[in-house]
């Protein structure tokens, strides 16, 4: 585990800026040069699985120590020595983007479309980055801190305000 | 002739006379278990494209994880994976835990075990009923709705609720087993091997089962991995992922079971291997009966467990306000929580389901962050049906064992 | 003249209200034993012992709202399932349910029955392709497909017994049944009889081989915008179609109205027994078997189903010749 | 009139000659048994309920009795169990499916979600099924035992039979 966290370090000085220990150690990164960290990650370091991406926004939290607004974590097993590891990337809220890392594990395809209908950060070299749970024409991103819990009349969807508004003429 | 031929289907082509056949299958499908909508592409019977379309039942658990606390949320996580519910509150409940650095006492796990293990039994029961049924043998559908009740009876002997029980509450459970219960459970344990016998002389013999699952929905290990299958699916390929093994929660570690898996990865393996986890999962609850006398008396609560639901309630922790290197503290708020962030997975029924808390040290998680087995399944119906027939789509939805509560959350 | 037309209307009415009486205590009783197998009770609220659940779904069916869905082609949509419900009820006609009643004796009897058989494939094509609908559409295709291989495979084993009978007229192979040395055709035939049944589950739809309405795959397949009463008559239809091919069964294998004793003042009890038992195999085959795959239930038809027939048809003329 | 003189009343509105079999009634009586005797709901499942549902249906508590049996297709239905939770993406589908069925149609609103929105008041969810419904019959719960499913079908059984000239060939 050491090893591996040093040899990290060493060999991407450049792109992880911080190695944190909470219950699983974490890695947080630039995100320039992190395809390169991930590949090797896949290839060979035998980090074949990806268990999960999601995005996280930081907007007013209180222990922040950093400037960006969001950031999207990904968890990494190694199926053969059960190591997982934890990796960050923060992405500032004026330039909300991050790289795909679709074309290493497919899986990730249908993660980062969630994560950029939830928080709006987009993936760069995604095949198909649209919508995913919410319809195509919803406006917002729901799970940004400023959004809504729940819609009051004026901020309805119109789709579903027109809707309401046919089936009400129609009885 | 043959040029004939050729000249004439290019001319079609250009017409547009030659279009693919689209057929859209959901929300409203007898066998879309829900509200799952998929788009084929069809040429023939045979599947060229299969877009999933999901998100028809979003509801927002983790926006609303948001703004309940910590205890309100496990009530969240019963209507995700509405079979299953005990193995939801128990990833979430982990979760927590392992945020608010909290040690659960014996029997507590113990109990843990137990519910989780018997919602993998109701979870594969209603997994192998609705799997039939889409075959098309619909004698096993009631046939394991039958021992699902008695189940459920149980379940309501315990906690009060057939579905959405949260009898998994942060640093333990709700309340003891009583005697009654542990007799009945006995007794469910004994009779229920022979019954699992019975489904499997039922379909297991049957060659247009055979037929029908033999070699469909082939998914090599490798891709498996890649895919990010979980659970029985993954295993069905041949790979012994399985998360109580692997990272042991709760009592799994005291526990001795086999975690079985297949060879082809079709989807008859995958079938095979949930059988044989109905076993197991029935021999694991077994064995935590027989050491449920041990810790008689125990308590079933963590000491240290917050009592969240009420704020005044709140036990403060003693204010020890050791300001980390670059973390502002503001003002006197202590926090209830340790401000910070855990990860806790869980081998449910489905598949690894994994919770992903960030704290902000109040009563309510920042960020919760829920990775679901049936999303990631879903995700894999275009790989699996590519090439496949109409009626092998409808095994391979059944072989994933997915629930879009649990997808969409 | 007068009296024999006035005879023949009688006769005809009473056995259409004893067919349809059949066929709407058919649905119950497969309600019923299926319920019983699946550890159920079956209706049993409607009526005493549910015994009018059929003609509360009938009379509920008939005062609904026919529902033509946008965009069907009227006249086919229509029309189709009239065509189902008469193909498959005619047949009824020409079934000898006793030496002295059979509605109308023909000499191509047989030919006429496998005629209707096909013909009420036209209802389930024309429906799936009138119902501009694409599941329907699909129900139709594999409808259209999974009639004619197994039409054929079921020719072949009829062929057989028409051989051994030297007629179509079914009349006389009953007769010639009774006349020969094993009673039955069942026990030199039981290959075509074998093949001949599991045609005849596939030519009504039934499960294993439902694929053309699928429930779970194509919703409810051919019929699936069909709603009230044009429902309904396909569902007498599928019923009918069960009823005709178990008659059909009995008279040219099991023997007609023969049995082992005469029972008094009811000439067709041993006939009735007999379909009854079929059509029980029908319903029992229903609660147990999963459903085939379209590929494999060609496969089925053609690979294994109809070089039977053709053997079994070999061998008959074999030892017809012989003996 | 003469026929109440002559006749006893067995059940409110029908009446037997005495001494014979024969039975007068309304034809909306015996229309209306005929429709609470054989109500078919769609299947149509949404989200927790409809496990409930389903566990109604099967072998335990057997709706299959009161001649209930589940159809695939709406064009053959003629009830409609919103069973779970409506989101606003779902919401026009549902109202499909209701409109696809023939007259006369009824509604059951299974579950504190369908009727209300129960404790998802959030953005995505539409807070009970009768904004865009008219719904007959409300069974609250999360999710209703089968019993109460079953109670509240007995109690649409109660309502069908109370209708009056709710039929005809040539609506």
């Amino acid at each position: 585990m050491e090893e591996l966290l040093n040899e990290l370090k060493e060999k991407f000085s450049s792109v992880i800026i911080e190695i944190q220990k909470k219950d699983y150690p974490t890695l947080i990164c630039k995100r320039t040069g992190f395809l390169d960290l991930m590949k090797y990650l896949k290839d060979e370091k035998g980090f074949k699985y990806l268990i999960d991406l999601c995005g996280a926004d930081y907007l007013e939290y209180k222990y922040k120590n950093f400037e960006e607004r969001f950031e999207v974590v990904y968890h990494l097993y190694n199926l053969d020595n059960k190591v997982l590891l934890r990796l960050k990337v923060r992405v500032p809220e004026k330039d909300c983007w991050q790289y795909s890392v679709t074309p290493l594990w497919r899986t990730a395809n249908w993660f980062e479309r969630e994560c950029y209908d939830m928080f709006g950060i987009s993936f760069r070299g995604h095949p198909n980055l649209k919508r995913i749970l919410m319809p195509d024409d919803w406006e917002g991103h729901p799970l940004r801190k400023d959004y809504p819990v729940y819609l009051e009349e004026e901020q309805e969807w119109k789709t579903y305000k027109e809707f309401k508004e046919k089936i009400k003429e129609q009885s | 002739m043959a040029t004939y031929l050729e000249i004439n289907k290019k001319q079609v082509n250009e017409e547009k006379w030659e279009e693919p056949f689209y057929i859209n299958m959901g929300p409203q499908h007898p066998s879309t278990h829900g509200v799952l909508r998929l788009f084929l592409e069809l040429e023939g019977e045979t599947i060229v494209n299969c877009t999933p379309i999901i998100g028809y039942l979003h509801r927002g658990v983790e926006k609303l994880g948001e703004i309940l606390n910590y205890n309100q949320t496990i009530v969240l996580s019963d209507r995700m994976d509405y079979i299953a519910s005990a193995a939801n509150n128990t990833a979430f409940a982990l979760a927590f835990e392992k945020l608010m650095d909290l040690k659960i006492p014996r029997r507590a796990k113990l109990l843990r075990t137990i519910v989780c293990e018997m919602a993998r039994i109701c979870n594969h029961l209603l997994w192998l009923a609705t799997h039939a049924l889409d075959i098309g043998a619909m004698t096993v559908f009631l046939y394991c709705f039958r021992d699902r009740e008695w189940l459920l009876n149980i379940y309501e002997k315990i906690c009060g609720a057939r579905l959405t029980h949260t009898y998994v509450r942060v640093g333990g459970v709700r309340q003891d087993f009583t005697q009654e219960i542990i007799d009945e459970l006995y007794k469910f344990t004994e009779e229920f091997p022979p019954r699992i016998y019975d489904y499997e002389t039922l379909i297991d013999v049957n060659r247009i089962w055979l037929k029908r699952t033999k070699g469909v929905a082939v998914v090599p290990a490798e891709d498996a991995i890649n895919l990010g299958l979980t659970g029985p699916v993954l295993r069905g390929s041949g790979v012994p992922y399985d998360v109580r093994k692997f990272r042991p929660y709760d009592a799994y570690v005291e526990v001795d079971f086999i975690v079985p898996t297949g060879k082809n990865g079709d989807t008859y393996d995958r079938y095979r291997v949930r059988m044989e986890e109905l076993r197991q999962a029935n021999r694991i609850i077994r064995q935590c009966l027989d050491k449920l006398p041990e810790t008689q008396g125990e308590p079933v609560v963590a000491e240290n467990a917050p009592d969240l639901l009420i704020p005044e309630k709140i036990k403060k922790p003693e204010p020890k306000p050791v300001p980390k290197k670059g973390v502002i503290f503001k003002g006197e708020e202590i926090p209830v929580v340790p401000p910070g962030e855990a990860f806790a997975s869980i081998e449910s029924p489905k598949g690894e389901l994994a919770v992903y808390v960030i704290s902000d040290g109040s009563n309510k998680p920042w960020r919760l962050r829920i990775r679901t087995p049936s999303f990631v399944h879903i995700s894999a119906i275009p790989y699996m049906s590519k090439n496949h027939l109409i009626a092998d789509l409808i095994a391979i939805i059944g072989t994933l064992d997915i629930v879009l509560g649990d997808s969409d959350r | 003249m007068l009296e024999r037309l006035i005879y023949f209307l009688i006769a005809a009415a009473t056995l259409l209200v004893i067919a349809l009486l059949h066929v709407a205590y058919l649905t119950y009783a497969e309600r019923k034993i299926i319920a019983r197998m699946q550890q159920r009770l079956g209706p049993n609220r409607v009526g005493p012992r549910g015994l009018l659940q059929p003609i509360a779904d009938m009379l509920k069916l008939l005062t609904k709202e026919d529902l033509v869905p946008y965009g069907v082609d009227r006249p086919i949509f229509y029309i189709a399932p009239f065509i189902s419900l008469v193909c498959a009820g005619t047949g009824v006609a020409l079934i000898p349910l006793w030496e002295k009643f059979i509605i109308s004796n023909i000499n191509v009897g047989l030919l006429f029955i496998l005629a209707l058989s096909s013909l009420s494939a036209y209802g389930v094509i024309l429906s799936g392709w009138g119902s501009n609908s694409r599941y329907a559409f699909l129900g139709g295709l594999r409808a259209s497909a999974q009639v004619i291989s197994y039409e054929i495979a079921m020719s072949l084993a009829l062929l057989s017994v028409v051989l051994m009978a030297g007629s179509l007229n079914l009349k006389d192979i009953v007769n010639a049944q009774i006349n020969s040395p094993y009673k039955v055709y069942l026990i030199p035939q039981i290959i075509a009889f074998y093949v001949f049944i599991i045609s005849a589950i596939a030519e009504c739809n039934r499960i294993p081989f439902d694929l053309p309405e699928a429930e779970t795959e194509l919703v409810a397949g051919y019929f699936v915008e069909y709603s009230a009463m044009r429902f309904a008559i396909f569902y007498l239809a599928e019923y009918f179609g069960m009823v005709v091919m178990s008659a059909l069964a009995v008279t040219c294998f099991l023997g007609g109205w023969i049995g082992p004793f005469e029972v008094p003042y009811i000439p067709f009890f041993w006939f009735l027994i007999k379909l009854y038992f079929l059509l029980f195999v029908y319903i029992w085959v229903r609660a147990t078997l999963p459903r085939y795959r379209y590929d494999q239930l060609m496969g089925l038809g053609w690979k294994v189903l109809i070089p039977l027939g053709i053997i079994n048809l070999f061998l008959t003329a074999l030892l017809k010749l012989i003996f | 009139m003469g026929i109440e003189k002559e006749t006893i009343e067995i059940a409110p509105g029908v009446r037997q000659v005495p001494g014979t079999p024969v039975i007068l009634s309304p034809i909306d009586k015996i229309i209306n048994w005929a429709r609470a005797g054989s109500m078919w709901p769609v299947t149509f499942g949404l989200a927790c309920c409809a496990i409930e549902m389903m566990a109604t249906g099967a072998s335990h508590f057997d709706l299959d009795r009161y001649g209930i049996i589940f159809r695939a297709t709406p064009r053959q239905a003629d009830v409609l169990i919103v069973a779970g939770t409506v989101t606003k993406k779902m919401a026009p589908i549902v109202r499909r499916v209701y409109d696809q069925m023939p007259e006369p149609k009824y509604v059951i609103a299974m579950g504190s979600c369908a009727c209300s929105g129960g404790i998802f008041k959030t953005y995505s969810v539409v807070q009970g099924v009768d904004e865009f419904l008219p719904v007959d019959i409300y069974v609250p719960g999360c999710p209703p035992r089968p019993e109460a499913l079953l109670f509240g079908l007995l109690n649409l059984q109660q309502k069908i039979k109370s209708e009056a000239k709710k039929w005809g060939f040539w609506r």
